[in-house]
């Protein structure tokens, strides 16, 4: 069975990542796929490569990127929620003329379509909600 | 192709949530069929009169004038939410079917997936 | 008088057990929807966050709409301000 | 069937008129909260969530612990899946 | 010297605001005569027994232990809120006062600041 | 009268930060005094320089930068709060060996003594949380 997640939380601020994350986990463990993964509202900081979280707490957003890149699941950041929250890949920073750019590796920025076709064509979707 | 429900619970202007389902709402409605229901704080955003250029921020309410257009489906809210909070339907910006508790169950069933926001 | 702001509904739960007789309530950003209804305090509420949620004509009749300068005021004449979100 | 996950409190106001006879509820972060009353729904809550936050002896009687393997099975066993948050 | 009042509303590891609040009343008892407040699902910050260790977060209760070291004068909570959740102050992992309304009123005026999380 | 003002709301995601900056404006405008504003938990999001929001939208996190230099007011935002959401300075970005930083102008990244001294210190404090 194949399995859309959307995830609506920030690492650290609220837990709904790191659910969505061993829910993840879980999915592959059964046996079960999963055609994308999408980050939305303030999920889309999960891909901030600047995070350095204290050495005590879970870091969420690299577990996040290993995820991905070891499993070869595509993570997507909304390209409307990356903008309005600073996250952004070389392409946008230069389109909008920023400094630098901040996408950690395993992340692509795309657009809302996205999690429509995502939703359209797994079995089930699941959300992780703030 | 399936069939998505969109189910809105935020209030607006408080945080983006309220509008970030709208866009996903109007994208989704580009690609399958969708419908959308408003339940709890949510129907808050259906209020009609919303004026934003005091706050400064964007007046997305005018858009649910277009979801027709868009080709959602049905637009539906709680009948219980819309009681508990003293509103009617003519305080609304658009034409809304109200349905009780057993009407929305079905209109969960009925479609293939559901997104909350 | 302490002024205690309530910026959404579910914080009225947190707090009106410490809202004494002669406090002042100022609702702001979603916590405006709590001025639809009467509420036992002296309640002012935001008139951008009204405005913007097309409340106007619904508050009831005790709810008073402020300004933020108006809401400035209110915290310089009280001991102190107690934030409820 | 349809799973309804729940992970805040004041989330169940949200969805209690929209959950059926036959569906199932999983509570998650906040939501194991509402695993210490009894519900009138087949309730399920996240293992790690309810020891995260010391809740194993205090759990109301009918609430089953589970981990994210039962979760992604009742999940794959549902029509689908509907959040609640 | 201001004194200050710290009071917490949100249950812990959902978000990281009962975790952030815990930092700054720390912090804050380093400076001046802090004491700190629980309400509504704040109280659940206290409960005893709290095991992190498969969720993979940090367990912050265990630092409540500290805080009369840290020198927090009073640690309180609300006693209707406790009563509505159906908790005992047995199940706390800490001696917390538990005080009615006009306690907590009569609480909240005797400090200068109050800070909320 | 002196005021400290403390934002917990990222931009966008939450009308706190909004809020805040309207009281802000209001408090200098009715002749009293700020003597610092602390931006704690997700209030820290309003100092990434990489912010792009749309057009239709106030740009909320500029409008800060330019209320802070304007005025000369302080804008601190908390380093621990910072560093688990991908905020970083120049000398973080060295500290933590990140590509990059992305601390806007007009924003000083500094600690939670902060927050205690502007509390202990003004006549008022208020909080916008979320």
């Amino acid at each position: 069975m194949n399995f859309a997640i959307v995830v609506h939380g920030a690492p650290y601020s609220s837990e709904a990542c790191l659910s969505a994350l061993k829910f993840a986990k879980a999915v592959l463990a059964s046996g079960h796929s999963i055609n994308r993964v999408f980050f939305y509202h303030d999920g889309v900081h999960t891909a901030n490569s600047l995070i350095a979280p204290p050495q005590d707490e879970a870091p969420v957003s690299e577990q996040w990127q290993e995820f991905g890149t070891g499993n070869n699941i595509e993570l997507i950041a909304c390209i409307a929620s990356c903008l309005r929250r600073g996250i952004l890949d070389e392409t946008e920073a230069d389109r909008y003329e920023k400094s630098g750019s901040n996408l950690a590796p395993g992340f692509t920025i795309s657009g809302l379509g996205q999690l429509i076709d995502a939703s359209i064509n797994a079995d089930r979707v699941v959300t992780f909600g703030v | 192709m399936s069939t998505i429900l969109f189910v809105f619970s935020r209030p607006p202007h408080g945080s983006i949530n309220a509008q970030e389902g709208l866009d996903a709402l109007l994208m989704g409605s580009a690609f399958t069929t969708c419908s959308v229901l408003f339940v709890g704080d949510g129907l808050m955003q259906l209020v009609a009169g919303q004026s934003t250029d005091d706050l400064g921020t964007k007046n997305f309410s005018l858009s649910f004038g277009a979801l027709k257009d868009y080709g959602v489906t049905r637009i539906a809210c709680s009948k219980p939410d819309l009681l508990a909070r003293g509103l009617n339907k003519d305080d609304f910006l658009i034409e809304v079917e109200s349905l009780n508790a057993a009407a929305m169950q079905a209109f969960i069933r009925n479609h293939d997936k559901v997104l909350n926001f | 008088m302490i002024v205690h702001t309530i910026n959404k509904v579910s914080a009225l739960g947190l707090c009106n057990n410490l809202i004494a007789e002669d406090d002042k309530v100022v609702l702001l950003e979603d916590g405006v929807y709590l001025g639809l209804q009467p509420l036992p305090f002296l309640v002012f509420a935001i008139r951008f966050d009204v405005d913007a949620r097309g409340l106007g004509g619904l508050l009831a009749a005790h709810t008073e709409s402020i300004d933020y300068s108006d809401f400035v005021r209110l915290c310089a004449e009280a001991d102190k301000v107690c934030s409820w979100f």
